[in-house]
């Protein structure tokens, strides 16, 4: 059965490690914050200026002058600290995140990535993807294997406007478990019951298939 | 100590003229100068050039100025939340240049720090890096960009004090500073007005020298985007 | 909250090694880190390249790194106060880079924030901009800058927090919160050292992330060079 | 007679305008500090991170983390702000500053300066005054009109490395306030009981005089 969004959250979860410093994209990166292992030590950063982002507030404690990059009210924690816009993205060009966890429309065989545009018909703007995807050390790609019509979204090329080249280290979608090697898409893990030839046929670009493939535990 | 207080956003405002290149604060709605916004909905300028990391919602921010087809251009990074906006520049009523977040608030940056051009590795390979400049450093690529300036920045401080030092609240502090400093005149508004002496000369965040004006803002509405809460 | 506590200087600086880049902050003796420069002597560390705005004094800051003949380079704007340095330098014995104050700051900002160069008009036309790219913006001539990076950065702050938070005082803030972010390992040392919660979110100088180690400071000696005083 | 240096001082005062933010050199210019006239709001900078620098402290507010460019101990004023090196420079390469008031080994007739290094013999290092002259809206150079050996300081081309070129706008010595202009030297004014021909004879460099040169007066 492939992973609802909350499941592909916290098989991402499974990536992180204590002491990282890890920037979380906008919708189901968001969730990931959920799913942090008890006792690991992970600083979440937003690019609006917060490092050591804390959950939701409760109601009365909400504060319209404090926000994450998704725009959600959110709070700090102790060691928290804020700054401004080009202190933020110092952090990411200069390669202090850790991790970079983001959505994509479509990702290729080579790692590009593409999740800012729709020529003609979708311009909302880049926001600090292109910044994130250019410098982070390691980038994970949470997203649907397959568009809502089917099309598959593990390409051999990018066909939507590039976000960044050759960055994606590792993709976790609701069918797979994938990383980005030299050859293609390498199968790592696969979604409970899902089978190896489903995600062959829900994946356009070189899938490289090697051994036994175990199954995702979340 | 050099006193840039004017008495309201009427005073503060008073000189820009169409065609104005304008710098205005804000991530999303957190921290964007409201005074300012509804003073120059109110001065009816035209053709501005608006630099500013969101263009507001359809009825609140600078989606109010874009309602009025006040703006002829905007610089931008992510503009998603506002539908008026995204039919104006589809019909190509506006002109929209969409820059990546952490180039726009460098490129202001430099502009306030006499750097006319620096070397940046994101959106190297994408439409961003078109016509663009690029060198190879380290076994990298980067874009070579430019520094973004404007003829007045309008910015939004929680406190200030008479000499035009300013301090921000938490993330509504975003792009305030870094636009401060890169205005030929910036004006800030805050929501507390102090005497010089009452901030402590160690925790300022933006420099009275940045600052031209500053007057005590009225009836913030802060509103929220995106209400989440958790319960207790 | 990750814990970046060290027990002492000895535990912060056990991986140093010889040939190693250090960038060491202060102005002058202002704001150096002392624990720091004394466990390097301790240490016995040679071929050492440092990058520091001023070279101390004969007999303190950098300046006894100098006489213990510890440092192979120096990159520095200012060592006027240091006989010991000028004598090692105008002999050979000891490799100068000096650059522009300005030029040295942005050059590790440049470093700590991943832009490899930017043009700044500082130096043009003189010897400092020999062999540089040089190239003209708006009327004006500007030299390309590199980044600078180092394997180590030491810091010396006033207050930091067990998530190595830091908030200097004064003037004593000066190279260090640019160096604390172009460090490979960061290391900085603290007056008064408290557990995560305890300084303001919203007036943190240098944020956590950029510090790998911190540590609790000893017997600060503060050596002050010009004593100038005015009768009440 | 020629002028002292609190003389010097005392005539470049006379230079600053109501809402000035200033750099002042070490040497002379420091002393500017000391004739502000009353009422006036210049707002000094000093470029290890100090705006608002106010006097040297009193004996029991002597404070080590409070020191200016020249590593005096100094005080702030109700309205200081204190920032880095980076943001220092900020202010000074983006033009903030209004004036900037230097010493000098040499200046030439094109406003090119020379105050950083003398080849073989004085390798001190420019500290900011490279950044400062590179920058600065207006400078104005305090100095001597002569060496200790009687050789001019202001020359048709300067002998020593260059700080920076086509720079200064104004020099004040104890004999003279010259301009700089496309012809040279303009004498604007001559130190009191100081003739036009001493000035003529200590000066190297192209030396323009129109008309009659009033008497300095501070």
């Amino acid at each position: 059965m492939a992973l609802d969004k909350h499941g592909i959250a916290r098989r991402i979860a499974q990536e992180l490690q204590d002491g990282y410093y890890v920037n979380l994209g906008i919708g189901i990166p968001t969730l990931v914050a959920n799913y942090i292992p008890a006792g690991m030590n992970v600083v979440l950063q937003s690019e609006n200026g917060l490092l050591g982002m804390g959950p939701f507030p409760t109601d009365d404690a909400v504060d319209a002058d404090l926000i994450n990059a998704g725009k959600q009210t959110v709070t700090t924690l102790p060691g928290s600290s804020l700054f401004n816009s080009a202190e933020s993205f110092a952090m990411i060009r200069g390669e202090h995140i850790d991790l970079t966890i983001l959505g994509a429309m479509e990702v290729s065989e080579k790692g590009d990535i593409a999740n800012w545009k729709i020529p003609g018909k979708m311009v909302k703007g880049m926001g600090g993807a292109m910044d994130l995807v250019a410098s982070a050390r390691n980038i994970i790609v949470a997203m649907q294997h397959t568009s809502k019509d089917g099309q598959s979204k593990l390409l051999p090329e990018c066909t939507l406007p590039i976000t960044g080249l050759r960055c994606v280290k590792k993709i976790i979608t609701d069918l797979a478990v994938l990383e980005i090697t030299p050859q293609g898409f390498k199968l790592l893990e696969r979604a409970p019951g899902v089978s190896v030839a489903e995600i062959q046929k829900a994946t356009a670009g070189q899938l490289i298939i090697e051994g036994a493939i175990p199954e995702i535990t979340v | 100590m050099i006193n840039k207080v004017v008495p309201s956003a009427q005073a503060a405002l008073h000189d820009i003229f169409d065609g104005a290149t304008l710098m205005l604060g804000g991530f999303g709605l957190c921290g964007i100068p409201e005074n300012a916004i509804a003073e120059l909905i109110r001065l009816e300028v035209k053709n501005l050039t608006c630099i500013s990391n969101n263009a507001g919602v359809d009825d609140f921010g600078l989606g109010l100025l874009l309602q009025k087809r006040q703006v002829k251009k905007m610089i931008a990074s992510y503009v998603g939340e506002n539908a008026e906006f995204e039919r104006q520049l589809l019909s190509g009523e506006l002109e929209v240049d969409l820059i990546p977040q952490g180039t726009l608030a460098e490129r202001i940056r430099a502009g306030g720090a006499g750097i006319p051009a620096f070397f940046t590795s994101a959106g190297y390979g994408t439409e961003v890096g078109e016509g663009k400049e690029a060198r190879e450093f380290n076994g990298k690529m980067y874009l070579l960009e430019s520094w973004l300036k404007a003829d007045f920045a309008l910015v939004k401080a929680w406190k200030g004090d008479t000499a035009g030092n300013l301090v921000y609240k938490g993330t509504a502090r975003n792009f305030n500073p870094l636009m401060a400093t890169a205005g030929k005149i910036t004006i800030a508004e805050v929501e507390e007005l102090l005497p010089a002496g009452a901030l402590d000369p160690n925790q300022i965040h933006t420099p009275g020298i940045f600052v031209q004006r500053i007057f005590q803002g009225q009836h913030y509405e802060k509103r929220i985007e995106q209400r989440t809460v958790s319960s207790a």
